[in-house]
């Protein structure tokens, strides 16, 4: 599905966004910031949950090694954000390899299961590590910069620059050669490697690209909120959230995560100010298991069915007038 | 500091604890290892066991085993409902793989979320009078809150182990993930069997829960922690085989205890996972493979 | 205690593959009827169809038994077991990782058959003495004669008035082959049984037949009134071979 | 001698204590029609997966136009020129029957091309086959004839030396299998190399120039279906003993 030129579009997003730091209040782009994050997870996850048809369970464990890389650069030598979100990318999307090489021996369920332990593991060594806080945690000092409202002003348009880059990688790829032949792999995997396609080559670009993404959307974690404890870094939270965007929009296109984690993240950050964090939690709960049940294609898929629907009904209503007529 | 002192009573609490992470496993061998229904909110059943025991001890000073045991249909006719959902949503559309993985992953985000609402974040406990209490046999230490929760996991283990290899539906239960169709040439409903089997998988979380709460207080995401375990225990026994689930639980409860003395208790958390993991990459028949 | 299967004029297939064009076959009570043809030409679809794993798209398959008429088609395999009909599938379809007891304990599911289960093993264990010997060894990790033959075991375990066999000789060496069919005639002797036997070992088969139809292309190609009618038959090899 | 397209040397196989393949060799000659035929469970299947790299020999070799290919994945093997349909069709059901056969035009290709181009290719590949005004369907609701029809066109889409045919017609009528053999005759006048694995006899016997048996992981005879047909093992093997 081609939605109207992306490109303009994407860059009318980052204008706007970038205006709207000068005018709204700070609460705002502390919401859109979470959004925005939920987004960059969403559509890593669907790189290869929804291209590639591999369910990863330990989305968290790769956003949180984003902001432990931030926290050691930090804690070591403090260098600018233009290198510390590059070093998060490197440093997950080599995680992410050694993740694609376990779709060598696993498959399905398997593979599922190992991310989620791969995530623990993970967790229990930085519990366990002093340099970056332990299960204390670190604290880190941010300091205003020009130009920007305030910190978290700079940050959200940070973040959107790289929600509308990682959207727009996601976009290249779900059309590329390559998409193509990931899409052939989530099909039949077999079929895909007679038909030529090399896939344990895809696979790792895959897993490799989405590790690299949801390590530069944990990157700027710590200096969003300025204190990383384990327990809140690899929330399990983070981990629901990137299932359930890419599922309740639709994961079969790019498209399909960033309409879900716009609608379930706004919906998600009105709750917890109108009415409390924890029914916000049940609501992604319930939307989660309702779409997987009800509509497997998501909102992606539903508006297709309409589309077609309406179609019809019109090619009817035309047949029934010259019938008439 | 590496006595023998500590060292038997390190096993000897591996031990216990093995034995009872032997119960929190049970039904998830039967409807992961026998049925292949990726049920990963299994803990998240055994955390909701511990709260209704918890809220029946409270109110009703119920001790906090017979009000498992008590609960036991009513978890069962839960479970019998949730593999209804998920055979007409998913297994009988084939769609088990990612969208039921999903549907559970779902579901135990949402029954964390419904005790939170009820019950708050706050850790609960039970009070029976053995809690608190220690029997000491020479240099071995043994805490009543450890060792009820033991032999009350090997009764239900040793009566879920009769039960599977002595009766008709338990052996139905046994060959039904093996070879569907030729269990319904023997003249056996596969669905009812399945229904079955999973009420008795969710049953024992019941059990599971009371064990949880008399071992120690209970917070509502405390479940997610024993998805590794579980899961390790189930993969690395062999799915399915109740013999290999009780072993791996008993080496994974000695390996946690064992960790959680000599290296540190904030390790003990990472070596079900790491268990797993291994498992996986290295072999992934377990101990007992089936075939 | 007459029981005869009747199906007549079935077509059916998978999905959109029509495999079974119009057949009729009938099995009169204590005969031994064999399906002959080569793989692929629709016996194991017709073995499937009366045992109510395949759904016919057209015609009837019917059960008479002392007198009475049960229609088979519609009935799930469960309830076609309940009657006394009992299939033992191609490729055995063992429960490979439980013992051989709980193989043939299995076979006993049927509500009737509980009764006499001591009985029966006793019969089964009598009947193919290495199971006695291997009952707490794992099925799949026997021999793949003894495989066929606890799986002829179980069927029998259900008591059935009627037994269907697919293909038991797919995968033995070619002594096995001679005995289990020597066996199948044995066990169908004593027990008094119905047999209807798909197999595509033509001159193994036309050993324990009573009759026999060779089935081409989802069709009946030829129909032996006896075995010596098949054997002397010129055009089996051709039926065979595709010449 | 000119060398022939494809030259199984000794090759074996087995899965635990079970001989799939005891040193069997077969060759199979530029743009020659081969049938590969057996009884169930004599290796045919296994053969074939190891033709096309889907699974590894033991001991012996698989050369392909001289080249060693043995050790090579089956992505690669498909590069170089052997490609295969399946027994169960296996189509990419998210996809449009041509877009089924843009994967391999894509990816198999010794060159990159233009989408167009592929399109075009596919066009003309989906006309031979006989499924042109299927293109735009979805694979997924195909009836099982066309499933058919697209395992045979996405092979061929592959641009093979050698196409494996892996009983594209158990379970299809009469006037089917006649339809599905022209299709292969029209390949293989093409230059294309077949080996066609098929039960129904009728049409190996009509479609090869040259016949290969294999009865329980060995080669028991070889020869034109004439021969075969009067050979005393073949008719053992399968009328029995």
């Amino acid at each position: 599905m081609r939605i109207a030129p992306f490109w303009p579009l994407a860059a009318a997003t980052f204008v706007i966004g970038v205006a709207a730091t000068f005018y709204f209040n700070e609460y705002y782009f502390v919401a859109g910031y979470l959004v925005l994050q939920g987004l960059i997870m969403a559509t890593a996850w669907n790189i290869l949950g929804g291209f590639t048809g591999y369910v990863n369970f330990g989305s968290a464990g790769f956003f949180a090694m984003g902001a432990y890389t931030s926290v050691v650069l930090y804690t070591a030598i403090n260098p600018p954000l233009f290198v510390v979100i590059p070093a998060a990318a490197v440093v997950c999307g080599l995680l992410g390899l050694g993740a694609g090489y376990l779709t060598l021996r696993l498959r399905g369920v398997y593979f599922a299961i190992a991310t989620l332990a791969m995530a623990i593991v993970l967790e229990t060594l930085m519990v366990n590590w002093e340099y970056v806080g332990g299960a204390i945690g670190a604290f880190i000092i941010t300091e205003d910069v020009p130009f920007f409202a305030s910190y978290n002003a700079y940050l959200f348009v940070l973040m959107l620059a790289l929600a509308i880059g990682s959207v727009a990688l996601a976009r290249y790829l779900n059309f590329s050669r390559i998409g193509r032949g990931l899409a052939a792999i989530r099909d039949d995997e077999v079929a895909a490697e007679c038909a030529g396609v090399p896939t344990l080559r895809l696979k790792l670009i895959s897993t490799t690209v989405m590790g690299a993404m949801m390590g530069v959307a944990g990157a700027l974690y710590p200096y969003f909120v300025t204190f990383v404890e384990p327990v809140s870094a690899f929330s399990l939270i983070v981990a629901v959230n990137a299932i359930a965007m890419p599922m309740i929009g639709g994961t079969s296109t790019w498209v399909g995560p960033v309409i879900g984690a716009l609608l379930l993240g706004s919906v998600q950050e009105w709750t917890k100010v109108n009415i409390s964090s924890e029914l916000n939690l049940l609501i992604v709960g319930v939307l989660l298991v309702g779409f997987v049940a009800l509509a497997p294609q998501g909102i992606v898929g539903l508006a297709q069915k309409f589309a077609a629907w309406t179609r019809e009904q019109r090619e009817k209503r035309r047949g029934d007038d010259s019938a008439t007529a | 500091m590496f006595s023998i002192d500590l060292l038997s009573n390190a096993l000897v609490a591996g031990l216990l604890l093995g034995g009872f992470y032997a119960a929190v496993a049970l039904g998830l061998s039967i409807v992961f290892g026998q049925l292949d229904i990726v049920n990963i909110a299994h803990p998240a059943f055994v955390i909701l066991g511990s709260y209704v025991v918890y809220m029946t001890n409270t109110a009703l000073g119920w001790d906090p085993v017979l009000a498992g045991v008590l609960f036991t249909p009513l978890f069962f006719a839960l479970g019998v409902a949730v593999y209804r959902i998920y055979y007409a949503g998913f297994e009988r559309t084939g769609r088990e793989s990612l969208a039921g993985l999903a549907f559970f992953f779902g579901i135990m985000f949402i029954l964390e979320v419904v005790i939170i609402l009820i019950y708050g974040v706050d850790y609960r406990l039970v009070e029976a009078a053995y809690i608190g209490q220690t029997l000491r046999i020479g240099i071995i230490d043994l805490p009543y809150r450890m060792l009820v929760p033991f032999i009350t996991a090997m009764a239900m283990t040793g009566g879920i182990a009769f039960y599977l290899s002595r009766t008709f539906t338990g052996r139905a239960i046994l060959a039904v993930s093996q070879d569907r169709l030729a269990l319904e040439l023997m003249g056996a409903n596969p669905i009812r069997i399945k229904s079955l089997a999973f009420g008795i998988g969710l049953a024992t979380a019941a059990v599971a829960g009371a064990l949880l709460i008399i071992i120690g207080p209970v917070e509502p995401s405390f479940g997610r922690l024993y998805i590794g375990r579980v899961f390790a225990i189930v993969i690395l026994g062999g799915m399915g085989s109740i013999k290999g689930t009780l072993l791996a639980a008993l080496l994974i409860g000695v390996s946690e205890s064992f960790v959680q003395t000599f290296v540190g208790p904030s390790w003990a958390d990472a070596v079900a996972f790491s268990v797993l993991l291994l498992t996986l990459v290295v072999r992934p028949q377990g101990l007992y493979g089936r075939l | 205690m007459a029981n005869r299967i009747v199906v007549d004029n079935v077509e059916a297939g998978y999905g959109t593959v029509q495999v079974l064009h119009g057949v009729s076959v009938t099995v009169e009570a204590g005969e031994t009827v064999v399906l002959l043809g080569s793989n692929g030409n629709g016996k194991s679809t017709l073995i499937n169809c009366i045992m109510g794993i395949v759904r016919p798209k057209a015609g009837a398959i019917y059960l008479e038994a002392d007198g009475e008429r049960f229609d088979l088609v519609g009935r799930t395999p469960a309830q076609i077991v309940d009657l006394g009909i009992t299939l033992v599938p191609e490729g055995r379809r063992l429960f490979p990782a439980l013992t051989v007891e709980e193989n043939l304990m299995l076979g006993a599911f049927r509500k009737e058959a509980r009764a006499r289960i001591e009985q029966n093993l006793e019969t089964c264990f009598e009947a193919f003495p290495p199971l006695r010997e291997r009952k707490t060894q794992q099925a799949g990790s026997m021999s793949g004669g003894e495989q066929q033959m606890l799986a002829i075991g179980r069927a029998l375990m259900s008591e059935p008035k009627v037994l269907l066999i697919d293909e038991p000789s797919v995968g033995l060496a070619p002594i096995l082959v001679s005995r289990v069919i020597a066996k199948i005639r044995e066990l169908k002797e004593r027990r008094d049984l119905t047999v209807l036997m798909a197999e595509q070992n033509f001159n193994q088969a036309i050993k324990i037949a009573d009759r026999g139809y060779i089935i081409v292309h989802g069709e009946i190609a030829f129909e032996g009134k006896s075995a010596a009618d098949l054997q002397d038959n010129d055009m089996v090899k051709q039926y065979y071979l595709g010449v | 001698m000119t060398q022939p397209l494809l030259d199984v040397q000794e090759l074996s196989k087995h899965f635990g204590g079970f001989t799939a393949l005891d040193q069997v060799s077969l060759h199979v000659g530029k743009g020659e029609r081969f049938g590969l035929i057996g009884p169930n469970g004599s290796g045919k299947t296994t053969m074939i997966n190891c033709i096309s790299g889907a699974l590894l020999n033991e001991s012996g070799r698989v050369l392909f136009q001289g080249q060693d290919v043995t050790r090579l994945k089956p992505h690669q093997r498909t590069r170089l020129g052997i490609a295969r349909s399946f027994q169960l069709p296996r189509p990419f059901s998210s996809m449009t029957v041509l877009e089924n056969l843009c994967i391999p035009l894509e990816y198999a290709a010794k060159e990159r091309s233009r989408l167009a181009r592929r399109q075009e290719e596919a066009m003309a590949i989906l006309e031979l086959i006989g499924l042109a005004d299927k293109a735009h369907d979805h694979s997924g609701g195909l009836t099982q004839i066309d499933m058919r029809k697209l395992e045979l066109a996405r092979a061929m889409a592959a641009k093979p030396d050698l196409l494996i045919s892996d009983e594209a017609m158990a379970g299809l009528s009469g006037s089917e299998v006649d339809e599905i053999l022209d299709r292969l005759f029209t390949l293989n006048e093409r230059g294309v190399g077949v080996i066609m694995i098929e039960h129904v006899m009728k049409a190996v016997m009509r479609f090869s120039q040259r016949i290969v048996v294999l009865d329980a992981g060995a080669k028991i005879a070889e020869g034109t279906p004439d021969e075969i047909v009067n050979n005393p093992l073949v008719e053992k093997a399968y009328l029995g003993e």
